[in-house]
This record gives C-alpha cells, structure tokens and sequence, in this order.
C-alpha cells in the first residue's frame, strides 16, 4: 500500500517537475488575482487589511481549481489511469496517492507565497502566519474535494467550468474557517477553534474523498 | 418476505413502471390540489393576523414548505441515487434526474419567497440570513448536479456521475449549514434572521403543514410525469415503446 | 373571516406587493413546470410515432418490389 | 483457468454482442477475431473488469471476478490501444514505474534488459516525447519481457510494429503460454505463436 502510495507521488512530482509551466502558471494567477483587489477598491490599509483573509482564500481556491483538470485528464487520454485502476491495490490509494502530489504541486506552494502577499495588504504579523498556517491546514481538503469534481467531469467538453461549478459549493465550509482563522486573529481574538474545524475538514477530506473520487474514474472509464 | 421485494424489482422494470406512473399521476394532482386550496384558505381566510409582522407574515405559508421542499427532495434524489449504484436498476437513476428540475424550483421559490419576505421585514431583497445563505448553496448544489447531467451524453453514466454528486452533496449539507450558522452568529449576531418564525398559532401551523404536503404531492406527480418523459426517451428504440407509441396514436 | 372587503384582502395589510408577489412567483412557476413538461412529452411520443411509422413504411416498401 | 458465459455488451442504444461464452485453460490463447466496432475491445475490457457486462459472468480460477476484484486484477496484465506512457519521462522511468504501480517492482538491470529486447537500447534516457510512434509502442511491450502475471490481455499488440518486432512479440506471447499463462488478444494479421492451443472466437455477425 504504502510502496504504491510512494510510487504514485514520486511520479506526479516528477511530471510536475517536467512540466513547471503549469504549477508557475497557477502561481502566477495567484498573485494577479489578489494584486486587483486593491485596484479596485482602493489602496486604503485599514480596507485592505479587512479584506485581506477574504481575498487570499478565495483566491487560493480559485488557483487550486486552475490544476484540477489536469489532475486526471493526461492520465485519462494517455492510458495510464487504466492501469492504475487495474492494480492489484485499490484505486481509492492511488487516488489518494494523486491527491498529495496534487497538494504539494498547488496547495503548498501557494501557502509558502502567502506571506508575500499578505504584506502587499498591509496584515499584521500575527495574521500573516495565523493565514500561512490556515492555508497549511485547508489547502488538502481543497485538492480532496477537487479531486471528485476533475474525476466526475472526466473528458467532458467544457469539463473545467462545470468543475468549479460542481467543486466551488463544496469548497465554501474550508472558505468559511480559513479566512475566519486569520480574521479572528487579526481581531485579537483566538482561531483555535477555527484550525481545528480546517484540520477536520481535510482528514475527512483526505480520507473520504478518494473513495467517492476511485468511484467517479471508474464510471469513466467504462 | 422475497417475494414482496420480487414485485417491488418488477415494478423497478421502467418497462411496467410507466403504465404505473401514468395511473398515479392524476391521483397525485387530485390530492395536491385539495392540500392546496385547504392549506392555502386556512393560511390566507383563517388564520389571524400577525402582533408583529401584520398580513406580510403569511409569505410563510409558501416560503416554508417551499424550502423544506428544496431539502427533502435533495434527499430523496440521495435516495434513489444510493438505490441506484447499489442494486443497479437504471429507474432508480432517472428517478433522481426526474426529481433535480422540481428541486431546483423549489429552492428558487425558496430564495423568492425569502427575499419578498426580508424586504418588507427588514429593508432589504437579501438577507445573510444562515438558512437563506445555506439555501443558496442549496441550489448551487442543484445546479451543478443538473449540468453535470447535461454535459454527459451517454445516460448511463450520467445517472453514475449524478449520484456520486448527490451523495457527495448529501455529505456536504449538514456541513455547509453548520458552516454557515457559525459564520452568521460569528459576523452578524444572530439580530438579522429568519429562524425566528412568529408564534405559531395552531391555524397558521396547520395552514403550513397543508401547503407543504400539497408542494409533495407536486413533487411527486411532476417527478412522475418527467420520468416517464425519460423513460421513453431512453427506451425509445425498444420493442414495448414501439407498441406503447402507436398504440397511443391508434386510441387518439 | 378575516377581511372585511375584497380590496382590504388585495392590499394585505399593506403588504399586497410582497405577499401577491410571492404567492404570483408560486403559483406560476407550479404551473408553469407541468405543462412544460407536458409538452415535452407529447412532442417526444409524436416525433416517435413518425420515426416508427417511416420505418415501418421502410420495411414494407422492401420487402414488395413494384 | 479464465470462463465467460453468456456475456452480452450494450453501446448506447445498440447491443454489440449477447450470448458470448469461452472457457481458457492455462497454457492457451484466445485470439478474438472480428469487424471493426463488433466490441472486441469491449469484451477486452469487460475481462480486465474496466467495464461491467450487461448480462452474463466472467469467472477465474473457478471464482467470479467481479468478487475477487484486487485478487484477479494481481494476476492480470492488460495492454489496451493506448501504450499507458507518460510522454514526459524516459522510457526507462516509465518502465520501472508501471512495474512498482503494478505491485511487481523492476530491477534497473532488468528493466534496460527488457528495453534492449524490444530494441530501444541506446534510448532508455530519451524522454518518450521524442520517439516515434513504433518505438511508443515498444515501451509499452517492453513491459511483457519481465511479466510473470498468469493472465494476458493484449488489445492488438502487433500495431504499428515493423516485422521483426512482431516476431518478437509473438515469441514472448509465446513463452508466457509455455509458463502455463493464459493470453487474450486481438490482432487482424494473423501471428503464429509458438504456443500450446489457440483458440479463436469470432464476434459480430
């Protein structure tokens, strides 16, 4: 189980690595998403520092959702999912497998550019890493819970707005704590509560989302 | 025992469930209509007006059921979608399919309802109200389950796809709400909202259970009459719809 | 019986334009979805039963030569 | 032993094949013949269970596979139209990969031994980008060299190969049936295998 779960991410991380133009791309969108908030409401500190938890998370989600389509799409055309789901060890590992790699290739690498921006909107240091560390614990649940959403709309024409369609509703309860995480802390008050719910949020994403996900490749692929 | 569940299979044939459906529908439209009119003459005749709200409060008797409307159905598609993948019966799955569109409908009337109520009440279309809010997520959820349908041609594994969304969605609700309850309290205080329904005087809840049994009874004979739309569509190059058709066209 | 006029019934309390509206919004998309779907379905059966009957013309035409 | 019976395939509204039954014991191949679009690969992939029969069973080893499921996919080796190779690594990595994924890991000895046999030696390092369509395909068989799994399944392995490679091919078919392996392929040149009995089964009117 764990040799097939190391041999899945190392080959993701691989072909990521093979392919930076993507993960820098998703980056990239990242950052301009969050640069136009202050073009369009203004440079005032106080504003921007209340609205700072808001727009990074939605931006976060927005950006984790430009890599989902291709979390299955090349493995699905180029015949690879196939024999991944002909292993002899449950799909629902391999799915898992895909999901860290998915993780490590978006979720983490946006986390780490957070602080970055987070001074672009004026946060308070405390916010800032209380945001590093919010964004540390939801991001999984959003590769989870995308996951089902890229299996299900598997080689459909217009698969990737019908993918946010699909994924967005879901993604809101991770929205809700990660930017009340930072807000609370921005206000003085404690976000303890908050992680926990995040932290909750993507164990029982991580462990329940590749089942329903190995559910929805198989329904492709047939 | 086996032998109930046997029938219960036969029926689940789409084949011998379509002369069935189309049987129950002007029954269901009978019991809808007089939930209906009995509902509707309590809530709006009998029932006395509001301390508070005045007449504006008796948008309840159609923004209530309305959203228990939305909720139920969204676990009766769970339902047949969980029938579906387990035992395989492809009616299962159109049942779910026939069911989103009312669903859909209902949450929109839901939303509606809600905001010409808010209006009045508050000063404004829109409230943050927790279970307004969840009820827009609601029908996000609606919808992604009916164009996820639409974008896949092949219906069999349109039903599949569908009803891994609907209990993936089903899972999710419980989560959303508390979500958004929390975000409500955290943000607003609980001053704005609409959980705080008037004092229900015994007309008023009996006006509301009516409606909301005449709204299922809806439910059920449109779900009806969809299915049996899809039915012919699916089955369209089957021996049985071939007679089922002309023989339509003989007796008009 | 709670009102007193027709008209005192029509404004509600005051409220005519929120309540009128809700119950409008209501009643016309329940009646609105029926027949929609209604309609679907008889064009479905009538667009069926021309598809079998050229196929059954088809078939007959085959199987006699002139 | 590998056993179909009465296996029927439903495309959309259209019924490929109904009634199809076989029985393979070790040691044989299967050779499926028939027209383009009669469902020879939907019956390939109903065996491998990608795809569930409208009607009838399919049996291993005296046992349902829809049951065994991780317990036959471990005894089975499927080769479909696609190679299954990811064009951004070199055909060595992705060699070693589908070995590890398979739950068989691979020597890197081994694995440029098996490359050399399918006649890709000085390429191991290139990424499969590069390669022609051929040599992809020599990649994806590299991997029946090393294969020890009992039950074949090989969706018209001699595609795209000049002749000697299809000669090669046809001797590793035919040195995995004499281990006592089973083989289920589709071709439309026919290959003599030098191999125990091979069966034939035709699908489509």
């Amino acid at each position: 189980m764990l040799a097939l779960l190391k041999t899945v991410v190392a080959r993701d991380l691989r072909l990521a690595m093979r392919r930076q133009a993507d993960i820098v791309s998703a980056l990239f969108f990242f950052i301009i998403v969050v640069s136009l908030f202050p073009l369009g409401v203004g440079p005032e500190a106080d504003l921007l520092r209340r609205l700072a938890p808001g727009v990074l998370w939605v931006a976060a989600l927005l950006a984790t959702m430009l890599s989902l389509p291709r979390l299955f799409a090349d493995d699905f055309r180029d015949g690879t999912l196939e024999q991944l789901a002909l292993g002899p060890q449950p799909l629902a590992v391999a799915v898992f497998g895909k999901t860290l790699a998915h993780w490590l290739s978006s979720g983490l690498p946006l986390t780490l550019l957070s602080p970055l921006i987070g001074a672009q909107f004026d946060l308070p240091a405390d916010a800032v890493w209380m945001l590093v560390l919010a964004l540390l614990i939801g991001t999984p649940a959003l590769s989870a819970i995308g996951a089902i959403g890229a299996a299900l709309t598997l080689g459909l024409r217009g698969g990737g707005v019908l993918l946010s369609l699909l994924v967005l509703p879901l993604y809101i309860p991770v929205l809700i704590f990660g930017a009340g995480a930072v807000d609370a802390t921005a206000g003085g008050l404690g976000a303890q509560a908050h992680l926990s719910v995040l932290g909750a949020l993507s164990l029982a994403g991580l462990f329940f989302a590749p089942w329903a996900t190995a559910a929805a490749l198989r329904v492709a692929l047939e | 025992m086996n032998n109930r569940l046997l029938n219960w299979f036969k029926f689940a044939s789409p084949q011998s469930f379509f002369p069935l459906a189309g049987k129950m529908i002007p029954g269901f439209w009978a019991l809808a209509v007089i939930f209906g009119v009995a509902g509707l003459y309590l809530g709006f005749f009998v029932a006395p007006t509001d301390a508070q709200q005045g007449e504006g409060y008796r948008i309840i008797f159609l923004h209530v059921p309305a959203a228990w409307m939305s909720m139920f159905i969204y676990l009766v598609m769970a339902f047949w979608a969980a029938i579906g993948l387990i035992y395989k019966t492809r009616l299962s799955g159109m049942m779910a399919s026939a069911l989103a569109p009312t669903g859909a409908m209902f949450t929109f009337l839901a939303l509606w309802t809600g905001a010409f109520w808010g209006k009045p009440m508050w000063g404004a279309w829109w409230v943050w109200d927790a279970r307004l809010t969840s009820e827009l997520i609601l029908f996000f959820l609606y919808i992604g389950f009916i164009a996820l349908q639409a974008a896949i041609d092949d219906p069999r594994r349109a039903d599949k796809a569908g009803a891994i969304l609907a209990l993936v969605g089903v899972v999710n609700i419980p989560i959303i709400y508390f979500s958004v309850k929390w975000w409500n309290t955290l943000h607003q205080g609980a001053s704005v909202s609409l959980t705080k329904a008037p004092s229900m005087a015994q007309t008023m809840l009996l006006a509301m259970l009516l409606c909301a049994l005449a709204f299922w009874m809806y439910s059920v004979a449109v779900a009806l009459m969809r299915v049996r739309g899809i039915i012919l569509e699916r089955e369209r190059n089957s021996e049985w719809v071939k007679q089922q058709v002309t023989m339509a066209a003989a007796g008009r | 019986m709670v009102w007193n006029s027709f008209s005192d019934f029509l404004a509600m309390g005051g409220y005519g334009l929120y309540v009128w509206g809700s119950v409008g919004a209501t009643a016309l998309l329940m009646m609105l979805e029926p027949i929609i779907i209604a309609r679907r379905n008889s064009a479905l059966t009538t667009q069926l039963q021309r598809q079998f009957r050229a196929e059954r013309n088809q078939h007959t035409q085959r199987r006699s030569p002139a | 032993m590998l056993e179909a019976s009465n296996l029927e395939c439903v495309r959309g509204e259209r019924r490929l094949f109904a009634g199809v039954g076989f029985r393979l014991d070790a040691g044989e191949l299967l050779s499926l013949q028939g027209a383009n679009g009669s469902g020879k690969t939907s019956l390939l992939r109903m065996l491998c269970g990608l795809t569930a029969p409208a009607a009838g069973e399919i049996r291993w080893r005296g046992q349902a596979t829809a049951k065994l499921g991780g317990e036959f996919r471990a005894e089975l080796c499927y080769l479909g139209h696609h190679n299954a190779i990811k064009e951004e690594l070199t055909p060595l990595e992705n060699l070693l990969t589908s070995a590890r994924l398979a739950g068989e890991p691979l020597a890197e000895d081994n694995a440029l031994d098996a490359l050399e046999t399918v006649g890709l030696a000085g390429r191991e390092d290139l990424a499969c980008r590069y390669l022609s369509q051929g040599q992809k395909r020599r990649v994806a068989l590299a991997r029946l060299v090393h294969e020890r799994r009992a039950l074949w399944i090989l969706d018209e392995p001699y595609v795209a190969l000049d002749v000697a490679a299809v000669d090669m091919v046809a001797g590793l078919i035919g040195a995995h049936l004499q281990r006592g392996g089973l083989a289920v392929l589709t071709t439309h040149q026919p290959v003599a295998v030098a191999a125990g009995s091979i069966r034939e089964l035709r699908l489509g009117s």
